[in-house]
């Protein structure tokens, strides 16, 4: 662990965060379960390994600063302050989800803590990101905005513009590059020119800075200073996070493309062991460990039981919240 | 009362509503020095700042989807595209985002913006900037669509475009940039979303229009009269939502439906509207629109395009036959 | 005769062509080790090289882009497009190019590309997943729009589309990948563009559909016809050109027309066919289509979108009555 | 003029590349006058003052390369081989125009030299000659593309897209980055972030050189390397050629937001003067220089002429090569 990291003496923050770790590792497993019990339809992208990144960055963050993300959005809602049990519910379709069952997996949000969505679209979410920035300019607030990319989403074309886009108006955005080295099945180094984000970042006069993502004390102490940076004024900034997918594309994804050999070294790079590791090394003893852990597998698995037997919704709340201006009519029970 | 032109009612309503609500801002290529294609925008930069007149790259998935993470985060942007053509390389901010960023949310968001992207033919400026794809955006949930007809209609109806709380999908017809007529200074009232206008009474036909066409269809009339058969033209002014109640109306009572648009009459939002009047009414109708054809360049070819007055009367005296 | 899925259907038919034509080659995100989003591809990377199944960054603009380049150049390029959804990142690309390229450079260029982008629901993937868009392309003159519904059709109309020498949008419906069907391996013909097929005979009402909505218009004549009603069920498998022919001559004969598809009914491409119909035959028309709203996630919500057989099946016994 | 340039000792080489920049500009300044006139409708987007780009790379080219080009794109098509007669005709929208009328200025095209288009959606281009190049790769060709872009156009993520996409494949194709500082009437420089097109460029590992476009041998010199190169599988470059708009946007803008002393200094650099002082230096006379000029003036007046009383298109061809499956049918005189 570098020493520079502003952690180092607080143990109890670190437990804090390790704690949403847990909650976003909790959550993904149970997650990907139900979806494997059929509980759950569509698409789960699970965080699983990537985990001291959201928690690192979100950390450093106001609830009112805002947050865009992409399709693999659950850890990063979790690490904003989204509730977990609502976004269970959601998963599971349910009376009380983040969205009343509307959206499901890819599109939690949760706007009372800033989580501006997850986002089906690949990099959608970045030219978002830079409108809410002009959008705090104008309102003169200063809130800052964190927008997650993955390494495959970098080659989408909003993207880059947003890049120049916050550059050429300055805006407080905090560009967070999860760098798992993977696009579903691709590998991202093989449909990637140059030497990758932070060089083309840079092109644009963006300082960018390339972290080990799976080690919370980098993240947390970069995020710090790059925060107060962007909201005194820097203008944007890129965080690249090397990280490592642990699981496939999605729930029911088994990544037999992934070379075991390279599986197994990163297994043994993830975040949680070694967050828990400078835990125990730090004066937090094995047992409050566990507890913790116990504590928060009950509480998840206590919402995935909440979930699974939550009522549906109506089918009437199909048709809410499309419009005002020509809103649907429900077309009533003679459906 | 004041003369001016449908560009200029449009950059009064802005300037008007720029001026009541702060949150009101707009960005676009080209606003600050060339005040938008056809003076929407002029002097606007000067009188309320780059900041809230913004000039920007040529980035259009980027001003689309600017104008979406600015409304979530409380402002009212709206997004100038120029031309809808250009407006094409925006669709996922506007349909995957805009349209549905308050429902896929649960009613957690609102996306009070508007995206302005002028349609039509305006004389030789061929296929690849004329299109009039209304009918897309009238399809997709989310999405209200404006298409005003009149300077008075333009500076009215986007006023209620920028007050409304949904995105709205604001369409000018370019060839109605110079089109001159009366607007109340003194009434800052907007003309509210999905009222249409009955721009010619009439007893033995219904022609429903909306943008340029109206005014053609309404030569059409003229036509018509001299041949003593009574043609009531309908503006539809918000495409969606449509006025069902006044064509409705007008259709039961004239018995005859006859939709007039620029676009390509297949698959265009004329479909839309006859077959529910067919279906509500059983009353016969039909539709004129544009060939299934990219809209050419050279002048014989553009006219080839065009429905004109003659057309829309001939149609009529065919169905009335 | 082999039994297969639609997926696997289309995946035969891919293969055919590639195999037939040296200059058929795909390009899309994960067609390699993953084979497409439902098998369409599997194996071909092995078998036809990475030259000619082409695994591609995460950029839609580049792939539909690149693939009207390429046809522009002497091959004939197959656009991968994951969803229908996703391709509305490359909208400008579709159509300000490839379907305007032919025209607006007077003949001398043809653009010979198929761009795959499933529609429709299945189950689960929401508003960002799972739209039916095949009314835009419909409207949008140069291209030409194919929407299979069976495991026999995928191959034949996909073999089809990449003979064609135009721009095809190729929209197989998500929901049908697993669907079991016939498929007679010795045929090697296409199925021709165009051509509808009459799924189900019938004398009291023509039904209308396309896609996976097809099956369900065939569940529909079945309810029917336990009440003594012969409903005659089309499937028009290419949505444009759509065969008039057949579907006049149908509803000629029945004398009602009901139009049924699962993308939004308001300004979906029934209002084209029931407007056409209704216009040229004076028959009664009505649509069935999903309500104007974005596809919900949850169980009850997409089912109350969804356009069932027996809301089909009453639909029909009110035009009876 | 550098020493290094390979035309130094070929001034007939010169006159030729002299003899199509003159062409250009006289087709251009008369296109001009045509649209103030009234003859030609639409768009008119002038090349004025920037021909040594389009004559110094199209030079360098085989007639069987390939060429994409935007809304600026006369000069491309003429230095690419078009034939300015069909050219002006098209312009006029008569028979024999080019794209029989259909097109017009922004749709130029002649497939028959390679010329694959002008473009009227900014980027749209860049995106269609990483294809083409594809397809030249598949079909064992060696022949290059080259894509021309805009300083404003750059900023578009198709071309970025485009250009990490040409990298990934090693694609033979050019990028052409015309630097005349202005997009339409707003100055580049303010919605640009960073150092430019160049460090963007290499930031995708793509090679990239900063030319004074202005000047024809530079860009001559250059391009024969990088053509080379290109065609021996060097993988993608660009060239940033630097050069000025001499005129407005397009015909009627005035451009009144152009400062004049930079307008003043640009003209001291503008291609057809320094050319012509080349020629004067290397032997070719001053009789010779004005006898070319009046050639080519006297041969665009003939197609000013010709097209101002060319035959207009029948209403019919509106209806023809629009697709063959479901083509449209003609609607005949009743119309
Ligand atoms: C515009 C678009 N293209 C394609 C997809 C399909 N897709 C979903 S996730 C994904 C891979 C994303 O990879 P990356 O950005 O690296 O994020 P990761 O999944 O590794 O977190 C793809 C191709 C999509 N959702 N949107
Ligand atoms: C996608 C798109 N956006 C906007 C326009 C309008 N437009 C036409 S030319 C132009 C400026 C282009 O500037 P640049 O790329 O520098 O080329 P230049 O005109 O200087 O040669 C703009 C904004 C367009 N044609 N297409
Ligand atoms: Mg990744
Ligand atoms: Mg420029």
């Amino acid at each position: 662990m570098p020493v520079s990291s502003n952690l180092a003496n607080e143990p109890a923050r670190v437990v804090e965060m390790f704690r949403k770790m847990l909650v976003i590792r909790a959550f993904e497993e149970a997650a990907g379960e139900a979806f494997h019990a059929g509980q759950v339809r569509g698409s789960v992208h699970q965080y699983i390994g990537e985990e001291s990144i959201a928690v690192g960055i979100c950390a450093n963050l106001r609830d009112d600063d805002l947050l865009t993300s992409n399709h693999r959005g659950h850890g990063h809602s979790i690490a904003k302050g989204a509730d977990p049990r609502a976004m269970m519910l959601e998963l599971f379709g349910r009376v009380g989800g983040t969205s009343d069952g509307k959206g499901g997996s890819m599109h939690i949000a949760d706007f009372s803590v800033g989580m501006l969505g997850a986002n089906g679209v690949i990099a959608d979410g970045c030219t978002i990101s830079v409108g809410a920035a002009q959008s705090i300019r104008l309102l003169k607030q200063d809130r800052i905005v964190v927008n997650f990319i993955g390494d495959g989403g970098i080659n989408r074309g909003p993207f880059m513009e947003a890049l120049n886009w916050a550059k050429v108006y300055e805006l407080p955005v905090l560009f967070v590059c999860e760098n798992n080295q993977i696009a579903a099945t691709t590998t991202t180094r093989l449909v990637t020119a140059g030497e990758g984000i932070a060089k083309r970042a840079e092109s644009f006069g963006i300082p960018a800075i390339t972290i080990d993502g799976n080690d919370l004390f980098e993240v947390d102490s970069t995020t710090a200073r790059v925060v107060a940076e962007i909201r005194n004024g820097s203008g944007p900034q890129l965080i690249q996070a090397m990280t490592y997918r642990l699981r496939g594309h999605f729930a029911h994804d088994p990544a037999g493309y992934r070379d075991p050999k390279e599986l197994e070294e990163a297994l043994g790079r993830e975040p949680m062991a070694r967050t828990e590791a400078w835990l125990l090394k730090n004066g937090v003893d094995a047992d409050e460990i566990a507890a913790l852990k116990a504590e928060v597998d009950g509480e998840i698995a206590g919402y995935v039981d909440e979930a699974a037997n939550a009522a549906w919704p109506d089918g009437a709340l199909a048709f809410t919240d499309v419009q005002d201006v020509g809103a649907p009519e429900f077309p009533g029970e003679s459906r | 009362m004041t003369e001016m032109t449908y560009a200029q009612a449009a950059r009064l309503g802005l300037q008007e509503e720029m001026a009541r609500d702060p949150k009101v801002w707009a960005l676009g290529e080209d606003l600050g020095y060339e005040g938008g294609m056809a003076g929407q925008y002029n002097d606007l930069q000067a009188e309320f700042g780059p900041d809230r007149i913004v000039d920007t790259p040529i980035s259009e998935s980027t001003i689309m989807g600017a104008a979406v993470g600015a409304a979530l985060a409380g402002t009212r942007p709206i997004a100038e595209m120029r031309f809808s053509d250009f407006a094409m390389c925006s669709v996922s901010e506007l349909v995957n985002q805009a349209a549905k960023a308050r429902y896929m949310f649960g009613g957690q968001a609102r996306v009070p913006m508007v995206a302005r992207m002028p349609i039509g033919i305006r004389g030789g400026i061929a296929a690849q900037h004329s299109q009039s794809p209304e009918a897309w955006y009238a399809h997709t949930p989310g999405l209200v669509v404006v298409t005003p007809s009149t300077p008075a209609n333009n500076r009215g109806l986007l006023k209620a475009s920028i007050r409304c709380d949904d995105p709205v999908v604001y369409m000018e017809h370019k060839g109605l940039w110079g089109m001159l007529g009366e607007v109340d200074e003194n009434d800052q009232e907007p003309i509210p979303l999905g009222v249409a206008a009955t721009v010619r009474a009439g007893s033995d036909i219904t022609i429903v229009s909306w943008a340029a066409q109206v005014g053609v269809a309404a030569e059409a009339a003229d036509v018509l009269a001299a041949d003593g058969i009574s043609a009531e033209v309908i503006d539809l002014r918000t495409l969606y939502p449509w006025d069902r109640d006044a064509v409705m109306n007008s259709a039961a009572r004239t018995g005859k439906l006859l939709v007039v648009h620029e676009a390509v009459r297949v698959g265009g939002f004329g479909g839309e509207v006859a077959a529910e009047v067919a279906e509500t009414l059983g009353v016969p109708v039909a539709r004129l629109g544009g060939e299934r054809i990219p809209i050419p360049f050279s002048i014989p070819l553009e006219e080839a395009y065009k429905i004109k007055a003659d057309r829309i009367a001939g149609r009529v005296k065919e169905m009335l036959a």
